[in-house]
């Protein structure tokens, strides 16, 4: 999401840009990409996570990403969107942004940020922020309270994502600023979901009957649909990031499209070889893994890079999911840390890689002018590691506030009914009401 | 009266079903059920681990019969239902007390 | 939809005007828009409301959807668009138009209608006439005879949907004349569904069962699942109406966005105050509220008029449920009228106040050269007074009239087997095929 | 999709050209079209397959449909896009392209084909190649080893599509020389599918029960759900072949729109008429007969030839469709032959009629210079001829080669434990989880 | 104590659970079942083809109670259930051996 | 031969498998199954209105055993199955007439 930026940059200090003209295939291909990101969250991921939880459970997950879109929504008008891409004040700049466009002040029908209606930008960056804390709900489901969830994501979004967001999108962004190569969310969105979802499923404790009790997907068909949702909506996520109906969204998407293909092919490969026979579960897993690890790379590597992008992520995230969950036995329910987040840590170092244009076959789109390979993975590492401690930090604290506040588990025996009950009333499925 | 409730696989009620209506048997009250006994279930894979199931799906079946028609349809569903394999299933025989047709209240014999 | 008009005023008088140049990104935002609106009609609504019904009704509601988008689409050729859109005659003009493009007569691959081609404009419009006759279906689900059901909804199609159609978007429509603000449909789409469900489940009288029996949803999933297509669909449903991508469509799905979710907070808090929990059936009814009201106003105001359209809708839509169903207990199966007719109407009237550009953060584009705020409430009370009053007289007529020719419900025992088995000869679900 | 392949012609020769702008509005236009069209794949084929197999299968299918997607997208990296659409050599150009463009050679961010990137040419192409032997899948479905389809499908990819592929899409194709009308693949996709399933169907011997036994849809509101996502993502499929967000492609989704809904109309009248009853799944086949028929024609013909169109798709493939499976007793499991197969020759043929400009309200786009009716039927039907005869037997072969190599058919007793689990080690429903 | 087991016409299970309350029936089990009898299925549509579909959607009643309340019990059920038609279903009645409360323990009448 | 058919809360049927298998019982079958008794539902929420749900979710374990181990599986189940709060559901004991193993054709105990 280089462009957003430097636009942004460009647009910022002075509104009057916005007389400039916008350019409507560019408009059209954002407005689609809103679109696609919208989807990916409702119901793609709604439905990829609840595929995957028990039948009792179900709609506590559908709920909790709805929920999680509207209130997200709502604190992006308020604020959100300006502290993340409004220009910063003096010191803090460069990790927060400031309060001038609270309120959407000045996101008026005129306003123009790039080439494109500022009031567009807004919307397609608001996708982001709804998707990155509904990712994390795969970490503590089954098990967390409605009211905790919802006040836990409020407070994560402000305190989390939106300081992530500016220091890697920002024009003013110290990442930014030293050049992170992050296209369309591995550090902002894949790293703080996924490390968030760590903190949380060690903080809230394994369910109960973890591990010896088998906790089965109650409908794979849910979850193989949401699969499907987010490799479609994925190419507004990663393509729409270029900004503009351009060479370099269409590359973004085929890059995307390969890197999920390998990655599925890849844990396919090794279930195969593992256990004689390759899953539904495992080639959707390995496509999430893929697509997770190529997004930020996608705006600077060739297709040749993310074949190889994607049979990493395949590789090394099937083996961070066993790992976490078969011998530290850490309840990260649907596994976001070893896919999302280990995924976002391998596909922000990739990107310092592959973006290089010295790689033959594996060539990417080149470094920004004066940056070398060595120096580009240093930042990456730099990016990835502040990226990682800042949010497990405040996810940390936050988690302790909200359980001062509401208490973070519901009791054993709401557990065992299921949260579709306690927590809203209601049963998922009734084939025999009459 | 017998009730006959036999547990088989289930892709072996369609056999037992015309087994039995080849001796005569006029209806049954089919219910898909769960179990184990000799056989312990296999495994499924899920993301990177192997589970066993248990419980694996099994067809109910109950029919009742005049005494007579009893050992018949036990015969009957044996020769049907079987695989040789273990899970192949159980037939318990209870006795009924009585039987009553909803429709026009007929009771015993005649009601089956 | 005011572009809309205007340019089909231009182009109406002079076929010649077909020459002019479309514009490429124009034409790429409608043709997704146009796909955007198909998905919320197939499959969006119809899981919408096929969960919401019984197990085995559920194939019966999205027959019920598929065929009215079959048969409206072929009414659509043949004079549809044409009594929607070509000028009309004489006095009638104002009220109907005419048969000049019947058979697409003139809708050639080079016709153009304002930026865009004309086919496109004809396929987008399309769309619209679909799912406006499928939302009805909610209100006589459960109950109604397939084939009175597909013979009312054509007939419902030519006597109440294209002339309201025409009145409020086409060039001589009278209500467009006199500068109603209803840009995606608030009067033509949701008032006009929601009136006619409620007409039709007074006529069809309640499902046996009802009020004592609990009918529960039977898939709550598949509802969720369709509620999150819709929101996605819904971009294309207002921003398209721009006929644009530009600054215009850009700002009309951002409120899109913020009244939906506000809308789905609403009733969830209400919820959880009164009933000590929020529910999933909850948060997507509270969505589709705000969705739908915020339709005829989304070309004309601001975020932040959005967030207080959609906080109405998520109350006055609650209320207006609860008390149809409870107080008044009229079996308006799946709440049409209570959240499309009560949210159309709220939603026209609103347009009227938050398209005034004096109301600070809440300021939206600005009323038409000439427009006060109290002359726009008159023209959006009349145009709403009139909608209200000719669709329920001709739904009225329309369903005596079908009631003689085919009678409108199923006989009792169809009922209680459902209308899967007796009206479709299928079972929606076969777990147990060996 | 002439376009294409003209814009290749002019592209092809010489690389430089691809310093020539290109137009945001397309480009928009087509990264949405690559989207819409591996929707119709991921989830939407799957889907409509998935809910017509027993739960036992279910899984099976959804995962042969992501792993065909998966595999064919690494094929089509390596060469598939080359074989295809590079220019070929010598003698064999007009059957095969060379391998200038393996690894996607020049494929680059700059690369510009037509008005487009070519990455986006590529990306968008693939996603045909994708759904293609996807489509085979119903041939073979609740029998078929999955080590034995893989291997099937990736060398049918390699012998069949790409061949074909390049005969009628590519500027030195042999049947593109000679003027073939197939604008979005009634022949490249549609015959070859459904010729292939045919084979496939035949030679794997029917499901252990057929005919006696009803192999009833085990989910008939997945089926119509994924029904819907393909409708839609058709409007990708057939608009996005103009390769332009223009008349051209405005037209082709309004006749595609229009086919859809005369098929689903008349299938279901012709079962009305037959049965007393019309059926959700007769609804939707007779939809996708439509879609499936006007395929070829899609860029070619009016809204009243696709009228037409779709009226004889629905009549003649409900009776191909009975007459294969109940008279000759072929277990093509999920009617892929009767429906596709059929659909794509008649559609063929049908473009060679209905393109033309003297049919008065049936009129089309008119022929290319200098041809007449007589010619183009002539010539459509040799392209008919040949990919049925070339299909027919490159399949045959194939299936035989892989029969040697793994087995084509799983044992019986796993054919009647299911798929799932003998195949997946996975069950798609596991309500009972506690 | 006797057990009735009752097979019924799903749509009339609210009317079955009402009439046993009116006697004081205070339990009852409930399982989906399919079945056929007399009643011989009904034919469904498959893409241009007819198939009979034999076993049809019934729902069964399990009540346990009491020797003396049994033909009061058995009398509810029969005029609730009834439709006249053919497919009204069967009560079939078992002798009990022991009924056990889990909760309590207690066994006997008083764990019905 | 004894059947025991115990209704209990599904969230006990692991704990009531495995108390069972310790006593060496070595086959079950199991059925979902909708019932209530003192325990009277709860209330669900559909747009605004709240509703009673009658029939809640059960699971129904069925167990064949030898006469002489009917009381000890009765007990494993009472403790296993127990929490104390009503809904904890009951066990219905039978007599079994026979027991028949499909796959070998034996009857009697060792079919159990
Ligand atoms: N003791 C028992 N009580 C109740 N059901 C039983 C019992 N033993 C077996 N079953 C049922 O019979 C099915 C098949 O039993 P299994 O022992 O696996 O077969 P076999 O020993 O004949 O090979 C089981 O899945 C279970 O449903
Ligand atoms: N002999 C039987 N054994 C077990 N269940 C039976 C038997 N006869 C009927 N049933 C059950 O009762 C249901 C209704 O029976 P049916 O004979 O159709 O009713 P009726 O003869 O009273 O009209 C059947 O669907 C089946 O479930
Ligand atoms: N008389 C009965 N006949 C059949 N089943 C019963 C009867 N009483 C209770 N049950 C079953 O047992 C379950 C638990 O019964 P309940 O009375 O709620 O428990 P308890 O009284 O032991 O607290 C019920 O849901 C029902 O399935």
């Amino acid at each position: 999401m280089r462009k957003i930026t430097a636009a942004l940059c460009a647009v910022l200090p002075c509104a009057a840009f916005a007389q400039e003209g916008i350019d409507s295939g560019n408009t059209a291909w954002l407005l689609t990409a809103s679109a696609l990101v919208l989807f990916m969250s409702l119901p793609g991921l709604a439905l990829f996570y609840g595929g995957l939880v028990r039948a009792k459970n179900v709609l506590s997950v559908l709920v909790q990403c709805f929920a999680i879109v509207c209130a997200v929504s709502v604190l992006w008008l308020v604020c959100g969107y300006s502290l993340a891409f409004a220009p910063g004040n003096g010191f803090s700049s460069g990790f927060i942004g400031g309060l001038s466009k609270a309120f959407f002040a000045g996101v008026t029908e005129g306003a123009v940020s790039g080439s494109v209606p500022e009031s567009l930008f807004a919307m397609y960056q608001l996708t982001f922020a709804c998707i990155t804390p509904a990712l994390i709900v795969g970490g503590f489901a089954e098990r967390m309270k409605f009211s905790a969830m919802l006040l836990f994501s409020c407070l994560w979004l402000l305190a989390v994502y939106l300081p992530v967001c500016h220091w890697v999108w920002a024009g003013d962004g110290w990442l930014f600023r030293l050049g992170l190569l992050d296209f369309a969310g591995g550090t902002v969105v894949h790293i703080t979901a996924g490390v968030a979802a760590l903190i949380a499923a060690l903080q809230l404790r394994p369910r109960h009957g973890f591990p010896q009790t088998p906790m089965m997907p109650h409908n794979m068909t849910m979850t193989v649909t949401g699969a499907g949702m987010l490799w479609v909506g994925w190419f507004g996520f990663n393509g729409g990031s270029a900004l503009a109906a351009d060479g370099n969204a269409a590359m973004a998407i085929l890059v995307t499209h390969m890197s999920a293909a390998a990655g599925a092919l890849m844990w396919s490969a090794i279930e195969w070889v593992k256990y004689g026979k390759p899953s539904a579960l495992g080639i959707v897993t390995g496509m999430v893994a893929g697509l997770g690890t190529i997004t930020p790379a996608s705006g600077y590597v060739g297709p040749g890079g993310a074949l190889v992008i994607g049979l990493v992520a395949g590789f090394v995230c099937f083996n961070a999911t066993h790992y976490l969950k078969r011998v530290l036995k850490v309840d990260d329910s649907l596994d976001v840390f070893p896919v999302h987040g280990v995924g976002g840590i391998l596909g922000t170092l990739m990107a310092g890689v592959f973006a290089s244009s010295a790689l033959g076959v594996f060539s990417g789109q080149g470094y920004a002018e004066g940056m070398t390979m060595g120096r580009q993975i240093g930042v990456q590492l730099l990016g990835i590691g502040a990226t990682v401690a800042y949010t497990a930090l405040l996810t940390f604290v936050l988690l302790k506030l909200v359980e001062r506040i509401v208490g973070l588990r519901v009791v054993p025996e709401h557990e065992s009914m299921g949260l579709d009950t306690t927590q809203h009333n209601e049963r998922a499925y009734d084939m025999q009401s009459l | 009266m017998k009730m006959l409730i036999a547990i088989i696989k289930p892709f072996k009620l369609d056999a037992v079903r015309e087994a039995l209506a080849d001796i005569g048997v006029q209806g049954m009250t089919v219910t898909e059920v769960r179990g184990f006994g000799r056989q312990k279930g296999h495994t499924e894979l899920y993301r990177g681990a192997e589970y066993t199931v248990d419980l694996l799906p099994k067809i109910k079946i109950e029919v009742a019969v005049a005494p007579d028609m009893a050992d018949k349809a036990v015969e009957a569903i044996l020769k049907a239902a079987k695989t040789g394999q273990i899970g192949d299933g159980k037939i318990f025989i209870y006795d009924l007390d009585q039987t009553v047709r909803i429709r026009t209240g007929e009771s015993g014999i005649e009601a089956v």
